[in-house]
């Protein structure tokens, strides 16, 4: 990445405004939120708002609290008594995170959780399987409707194969695959429930440059096709300044600076604890 | 499976039968236990129905088991719980009213579907180990709760005697427990829930549970209710443990809370073990294998020492922990394995 | 029917047969500690300890007649070479298994032991040899006392306990195992050898196990199969104290001691006969659903 | 280069026309031919699974544990034939591996941690803070958080630890898989300039396999690129970064500015409503 | 082998009747169900030996180990083609499980299992060869009352059908003899330590503990005794005690007093009873010691009772019809008068309407590990201890 431009020495203090969104309006937002492990602050009084077919980034050391974060908004952590949770507007705070994801917000995952012992069909059939709630009674006989959604989610989860370029593998069990189709799988998992938000947790780590380039892709169609809000923890800054539209710098749990890639990377307190010199 | 073949529709490939060489295999072998009664009687007619009816307590097992990854070691207490409410609708009937023995059974396994979701609410919070060990000690307080006479006024009795006659349902059909009938009722009842446990497992809702065995966290964040499913694994799970017992109890023709106990679920979990987790013709598969190894090795034993068939256990420890090191997903697996490598070979990989 | 005497003693056959708990419950922790294993043959390794002395101190099995303190002794040996027999020939096999198939390993392993003791013992209760059934006792105030037995599990379980503790937190073999036991991989690029760190923790689980069975068997004058129970009974004194809590382990075995004794002396009356074995079992459940980390348990972060 | 003639008679690692099976069936690696001079540092580049950790296993002999084999050619240690022995083996003649993704003990403290480094002087009861000079020598933020528990640091903090805890045990080769990822720019800047010094001062034979390439390779002597199991490229550090496909595919210095910003929408499909 | 056996189905070969035989040989009530198993299949080779019938008995046995399912297939097994007249069984699992069977097929069931239920008109094929559970805690009620009228009595019993059954009868008989009574104890058959229950005793001043178990716990009992409560008199019901235990450990089994309706080993040796041939024969040619208490105890004795019973029923059954039939056996069972059993027990009488074998309870003492008979109790057999 180029840093031919002089940078400032004064921090920008536009960078450290609260959410440009206010969390209660956005599509998907959190006001005031912390979240403790023991004598561990992994998030620290975290507000955002972020707007509908928004793409925010969220960068900053490991152990920032990115995905900590990432977990409070889908659910998977609760935060501490406080802080507040939005999705679409509506305060999801006490929802469990298999009720948002239901309600439009997917997510991928850092470490894949893929299940291990299906093929790739299978994955994706599975999450597609919630979506119309599998039925007892028709799930024991196994008849006329029951098969009839079984059809018509198959033909959804082929789509978003096809989409993905993932055809090829679908009868492939999960464990031989390169990383850069498992974490294409990983996506198409989160596609097939269709969501209108979706957190990409650090979806192009490990990937070569091809793989990345082909998963950018994808996400940008998605993104620009759909209006699909999306928000991503990545570590490739490059990445972050070339395609998001905002972004966030988490350090030790706390928000440091927020805004416009191109500022944010040229920031000097930024500069000083994330980027470094270079 | 032939190389080269493909499914060209997903409802092909979720058939039950999905290869010619299976549907030939069905047609030719499904009126074999139908007919077997015309040769064979006695004590092998007799060990044939405790195959079926330990079979379905153990197509329970494989539903927690092996679809919903929960370790349940309860088998006794669900088939205790399944045993007394039958014979106790049997005696006194459901609100009154003879309901006969086939309704009884399953309101019996209701029952023991019901103690199953209690047990089961703690994986709200917990998984693996203290599922079970809460489930062991649902099995320690089983044997104390139907040996406590103060608590007659609940269980009916700590030893309840069946009557061999009774309305298959309501008063009609009536049979009077001969070796045939009940190898009838088994047979069709485990055929029952062998059909019903492998449309569970190529329904939505079979994923859902495989889905949850394989990465519960992943699933929640997924859209899918974890604790619900887990709770509708032990519910379904606990209903055909519930039902076997009360299955056994009408067998047997009398229950006592020490017909129920830990070895009960040991056994079963050798069946599981052996025929393959998860799958259901491994569970049926292990459960006649073991059974018939059982009755070999008995005889064997007897033949070297008298109190040599305290061995047994240890045979069959031995078995488990071979058959765990060696071949985790038990003996289909292997088979398949072994089909597999046919088909390579000569080429190691 | 509440008089300060029988209390105390109530209290103190609690806390003896709770300290006797302790010796097996902190074998089951060891283990699962440095080697992740759910060990749920704890009660047929009990067995093995008492049934070793009756097999090495009294003619009727082998013909052996050694001196009680030799039997002894070579029962806690025994032990100790049991552990690496049990590494070598089974846990090795299942390092990075699922939990399952390390808890049916193990169920499978209980099975195994008691049945082999049935065979070799038969199924009676084998009385121990005088030596072995020490009479003295120490008077305590209010007109209580303590037998020789449980002096000696309450001696015993604390000198385990604080020596374990101490190990663990400042020995490098202490280190090295509970590193061993967080993540192997990297313990074994540091020169560490998991086998032999598994030899260790099965050798000792084993050895303070045997300990705890033949003091439970003492307790009764003779080994009896009833031990196994006491397998069943630790995992209420473990969950509480926190799986992996050697500390929690004791102290949650003195707990379960305590209600056992209070529920079958107070309690029968009220809920019927058998509550003294109940009533740990009702205590486990409750513990599993509000605090299944139990006292002192490591809390583990879920993490996707 | 810092390569010494005189003791360089055998090279630390050699690796002649290795190939490796994982499972019995999984083929990782296939006919690689590579060694390590002493003193130097190496660098193994190439896209995930294209086989480096997996060399870097088989050399420490941790490979042997996840089943994975060597099932023709040789590996070399000091001259020494160690192919497929196992870790134990190699630890006692000097290898040390840091294994991908900062396995610190999280349960145990940081002392604790640096602890488990002595256990190769021989099993010993007793230690003092001497026994750690050499860690905070190079890490020295590690002394003020001696009685926290690994768990609780940050990721810069746990790749340091693991790094010193490496340190204390003395090796002669120290193997490092993927030591900057998923770290702050900053810290992996740091990380690769104490990496650097250690291998100067301690002279310390190092192979390094990492995602970023553009850092390995400053720092490195000579560099492997791997690509499906087989050695594609091979030259000293200096040649590799000149190199054209290296610039495109891993240096990202060929392009300017903007790289993911052009992506043309070139494979739109229909899509679901 | 098992299989094999099943196989062939439950025939045996024309003239010989089948009386079969299901025992637990390695369950968990072997170390009592071995020498019973012994001692039955001792007695009916002696008898096929000896002629006393003119047909073989055809003796088929299966080791159920204690385990109800294997009790039920070999059950099935020997009556899967023609059902034999009588079957000789052992314990509680195996004949309550069976006895609906049995019932139903009409075959007479010999057992161990010594429950007062068993002689009710719900199980009408059930037949035992000792006082009833119940009758032999009478028994002991009765002695305390002739001989220490003051002194108070407890229960205590696991808390299992088979620990339950003498309660109730007890205590009602206990009253009626003005007996001071206690709260009743309950020692699990897996118990461990009886030092709770020992306090409770002594809490309540019991100097009489009845008790109905089985030899571990009883074993449990007696040794928590000589520290707790050593004053305690300890009373034991047919299966807490035999020569075996008391012979291993005779200080802790020192005073227990035990009532049986039939006469223990050495008792048998050193009388002139005619059965007493039986067992001197047995053990010569199976080449065993007399001083072997392991199978040379009362539980011996009680194995060849049964053999007896079957016997005796077979040849009376031969008077009334046919001998291979289970009515017949039944009505010949009933033919049984004040019957002796070749001296090994009390007078045994069976009618239609009571199957209680007899109501003479034998008191024995151990001392110095072995079993001193004191003196016979005779009960009076009223109808309504029937079942209770």
């Amino acid at each position: 990445m180029s840093s031919d431009t002089t940078s400032t020495t004064e921090p920008n203090p536009a960078l450290r405004d609260g959410p440009k969104v206010p969390p209660e309006q956005s599509v998907l937002g959190c006001k005031d939120v912390t979240k403790t492990f023991g004598a561990v602050t992994a998030v620290d009084d975290v507000s955002v708002g972020i707007d509908e077919g928004e793409w925010i980034s969220i960068v900053g050391p490991n152990g920032a609290g990115k995905t900590t974060l990432l977990n409070i908004l889908n659910g998977f952590y609760d935060p501490d008594p406080g802080g507040q949770v939005y999705l679409n507007g509506e305060d999801v705070t006490s929802l469990k995170s298999f009720k948002r994801a239901r309600r439009g917000l997917g997510r991928t995952f850092q470490g894949l959780e893929l299940f291990e012992s299906e093929d790739v069909l299978e994955n994706v059939m599975t999450v597609r399987a919630v979506k119309d709630h599998p039925n007892l009674l028709e799930a024991l006989a196994f008849y006329g409707p029951g098969r009839k959604t079984e059809a018509q989610n198959m033909q959804r989860v082929e789509e978003v194969l096809d989409y993905l370029e993932l055809w090829e593998y679908r009868h492939s069990e999960i464990a031989g695959l390169p990383l850069g189709i498992r974490r294409r799988v990983d996506l198409a998992r989160s596609l097939v429930l269709e969501p209108d938000v979706l957190l990409l947790d650090e979806a192009m780590s490990g990937l070569t440059f091809d793989e990345k380039y082909d998963m950018i892709r994808f996400i940008t169609d998605l993104h620009e096709q759909e209006n699909l809000t999306l928000v991503m923890i990545e570590h490739d800054l490059e990445v972050v300044t070339d395609v998001s539209d905002r972004m966030l710098v988490l350090q030790k749990g706390g928000i440091i600076a927020r805004g416009p890639p191109g500022d944010v990377v040229e920031d000097p307190e930024v500069r000083r604890v994330y980027t470094g010199v270079d | 499976m032939p190389c080269g073949e493909y499914f060209t529709s997903y409802g092909s490939r979720m058939g039950l039968f999905r290869w010619r060489t299976q549907r030939i295999a069905l047609v030719l072998g499904l009126p074999i236990p139908f007919l077997a009664p015309l040769a064979v009687q006695g004590g092998l007619l007799s060990t044939i129905t405790q195959i079926y009816i330990f079979a379905i307590a153990v197509l329970g097992l494989n539903v927690i088991l092996g679809y919903a990854g929960e370790i349940v070691l309860a088998q006794g207490a669900f088939m205790a719980i399944g045993a007394y409410a039958t014979s106790q609708i049997l005696a006194d009937g459901l609100f009154g009213v003879q309901i006969g023995l086939l309704p009884a059974i399953m309101v019996g396994g209701v029952f023991a579907a019901f103690v199953a979701i209690m047990f089961g609410i703690p994986s709200f919070r917990v998984k693996g180990f203290y599922i079970a060990i809460s489930t062991l000690a649902l099995q320690f307080i089983s044997e104390w709760f139907f040996n406590n006479g103060q608590l007659e006024w609940i269980h009916g009795g700590t030893q309840q005697t069946i009557p061999f006659e009774v309305g298959l349902v309501g008063q009609w059909f009536t049979i009077t427990g001969t070796d045939m009938e009940l190898y009838f009722i088994s047979l069709v009842l485990m055929l029952l829930f062998a059909l019903i446990s492998l449309n569970l497992s190529r329904s939505g809702m079979g994923k859902v549970f495989r889905a949850i065995h394989d990465n519960d966290l992943a699933a929640g964040v997924l859209g899918i209710n974890v604790f619900r499913n887990k709770l509708l694994a032990f519910a379904i799970g606990g209903f055909m443990i519930g039902v076997s017992g009360g299955l056994f109890g009408y067998y047997i023709g009398f229950i006592s809370p020490d017909y129920f106990t830990l070895d009960l679920t040991l056994q079963h979990y050798v069946m599981l073990l052996f025929g393959g987790l998860g799958r259901v013709w491994g569970a049926l598969l292990g459960v006649g294998i073991v059974t018939i190894i059982q009755e070999f090795l008995r005889g064997f034993l007897q033949s070297v020492a008298a109190n040599a068939t305290s061995l047994e256990p240890v045979f069959f420890g031995v078995i488990i922990i071979v058959v765990l090191a060696v071949e985790p997903k038990g003996v289909l697996a292997a088979l398949g394995q072994l089909k597999d490598y046919l088909r390579k070979w000569p080429f190691a990989y | 029917m509440v008089d300060a005497s029988t209390f105390l003693s109530i209290s103190i056959a609690g806390i003896g047969l709770g300290a006797l708990y302790a010796l097996v419950a902190m074998g089951f922790s060891l283990i699962y500690k440095v080697t992740g294993v759910l060990n749920f043959a704890q009660g047929q390794l009990a067995l093995l300890g008492a049934y070793g002395v009756v097999i090495f101190a009294t003619p009727a099995v082998l013909g052996l007649n050694l001196p009680a303190v030799v039997a002894v002794l070579l029962t806690i040996v025994v032990g100790l070479l049991l552990g690496i027999i049990l590494e070598r020939v089974v846990f090795r096999h299942f390092i990075g298994e699922p939990v399952l198939s390390v808890i049916i390993v193990t169920l499978a392993l209980g099975g195994i032991i008691s049945g082999f003791l049935r065979f070799l013992v038969g199924p009676n209760f084998m009385s121990y040899p005088d030596a072995l059934k020490p009479g003295w006792s120490i008077d305590l105030p209010l007109g209580a006392s303590i037998g020789a037995s449980f002096t000696l599990g309450v001696v015993l379980s604390l000198v385990v306990v604080v020596s374990l503790m101490l190990f663990f937190r400042y020995t490098v073999t202490g280190s090295i195992l509970r590193a061993a036991a967080a993540d192997e991989q990297a313990a074994m690029v540091l020169g560490v050898s998991i086998e032999r760190t598994i030899i260790i923790a099965w050798a000792l689980s084993i050895a303070i196990t045997s300990i705890g069975g033949i003091l439970l068997a003492m307790a009764s004058g003779g080994a009896g199969f009833t031990i196994e129970a006491v397998g069943i009974i630790i995992f209420a004194a473990v969950v509480f104290g926190g799986l992996d809590s050697i500390p929690g382990a004791f102290l949650g075995a003195l707990v379960v001691g305590l209600l056992q004794e209070y529920g079958s002396f107070y309690a029968t009356g009220v809920i019927g006969p058998g509550a003294g074995e109940i009533i740990p079992m009702v205590f486990l459940l409750v513990v599993i659903l509000i605090k299944p980390r139990g006292l002192f348990g490591t809390e583990r972060i879920e993490r996707i | 280069m810092s390569r010494d003639d005189t003791t360089a008679q055998h090279p630390v690692v050699e690796l002649d026309n290795v190939e490796i099976v994982y499972d019995r069936h999984f083929l990782a690696v296939q006919g690689v031919s590579m060694e390590a001079q002493k003193g130097d540092i190496v660098a193994l580049m190439g896209p995930n699974g294209a086989g480096k950790s997996t060399i870097l296993k088989m050399i420490s002999g941790i490979g042997l544990t996840e089943r994975g084999e060597v099932t023709r050619g040789s590996v070399r240690y000091q001259g020494e034939d160690t192919t497929n022995a196992d870790t134990n083996t190699m630890v006692d003649k000097g290898v040390t591996h840091i294994l991908e993704g900062r396995r610190t003990f999280e349960d145990l403290t940081v002392e604790e941690n640096l602890r488990c480094g002595l256990y190769r002087g021989g099993r010993r009861l007793s230690y003092s803070e001497e026994d750690y000079e050499l860690a905070f020598e190079y890490f020295p933020q590690l002394e003020d958080i001696l009685d926290l528990k690994a768990g609780y640091t940050s990721g810069g903090e746990q790749q340091m630890l693991v790094i010193a805890r490496a340190l204390i045990h003395r090796p002669e080769l120290l193997l490092l898989d993927e030591p900057s990822l998923g770290l702050a720019p900053k810290l992996v800047q740091d990380i690769f300039e104490t990496l650097t010094e250690i291998n100067r001062e301690e002279d310390i034979t190092m192979i390094i396999a990492d995602q970023n390439a553009k850092r390995t390779l400053e720092i490195a002597d000579y560099g492997y690129v791997l690509e499906n199991g087989q050695v594609e490229l091979q030259d000293p550090a200096e040649t590799l970064k000149d190199r054209e496909e290296i610039k495109e595919f891993y240096l990202g210095t060929s392009r300017e500015e903007g790289r993911y910003t052009d992506i043309k929408h070139y494979k739109i499909r229909k899509r679901w409503t | 082998m098992a299989l094999a056996g099943c196989l062939g189905g439950g025939g045996g070969n024309g003239d010989a009747v089948s009386v079969p035989g299901i025992y637990d040989m390695s369950g968990a009530t072997s170390d009592v169900g071995k020498p019973t198993a012994i001692g039955s299949r001792d007695a009916i080779k002696w008898i096929n030996e000896n002629d006393e019938l003119d047909t073989e008995i055809d003796h088929e046995w299966q080791d159920y180990s204690y385990e109800v399912p294997q009790a039920k297939s070999a059950y099935d097994e020997y009556t899967g083609g023609n059902k034999p007249p009588a079957i000789i069984g052992w314990g509680t699992s195996d004949t309550e499980a069976l006895a609906p069977s049995v019932a139903r097929d009409k075959i007479a069931y010999i057992s161990a299992s010594y429950s007062a239920k068993l002689v009710t008109e719900e199980s009408p094929f059930n037949f035992f060869g000792n006082l009833d559970y119940t009758s032999q805690a009478r028994t002991l009620l009765k002695w305390i009352s002739e001989n220490d009228p003051d002194a108070k009595v407890g229960f205590i019993f696991s808390n299992t059908a088979f620990g339950k059954s003498p309660v109730e009868g007890g205590r009602q008989y206990a009253e009626s003899l003005g007996l001071d009574l206690a709260d009743n104890i309950n020692l699990s058959l897996t118990a461990n330590s009886a030092q709770s229950q020992l306090r409770k005793a002594k809490n309540r001043d019991i100097d009489y503990l009845i008790h109905q178990n089985t030899a571990a716990p009883m074993q449990v009992l007696l040794s928590d005794k000589q520290d707790i409560y050593p004053e305690l008199n300890v009373m034991g019901l047919t299966y807490t005690v035999d020569e075996l235990r008391a012979q291993e450990s005779p200080e802790l089994f020192e005073g227990v007093r035990y009532a049986s309706g039939f006469k223990v080993f050495n008792e048998v040796i050193n009388s002139d009873a005619a059965g007493k041939q039986i067992i001197e024969d047995s053990f010569e040619r199976e080449g065993r010691s007399m001083d072997d208490p392991s199978v040379a105890n009362l539980n011996y004795v009680r194995g060849v009772i049964h053999a007896l019973m079957a016997l005796k029923g077979l040849q009376n059954a031969q008077e009334v019809g046919n001998m291979s039939s289970g009515p017949d056996f039944r009505q010949g069972m009933f033919q049984i008068n004040d019957w002796n059993v070749r001296g090994l027990a009390e007078p045994f009488t069976y009618a239609e309407d009571d199957r209680r074998p007899t109501m003479n309870g034998r008191v024995y003492q151990v001392q110095d590990g072995a079993f001193e008979y004191d003196t016979t109790i005779e009960l009076p057999r009223k109808d309504e201890w029937i079942g209770l």
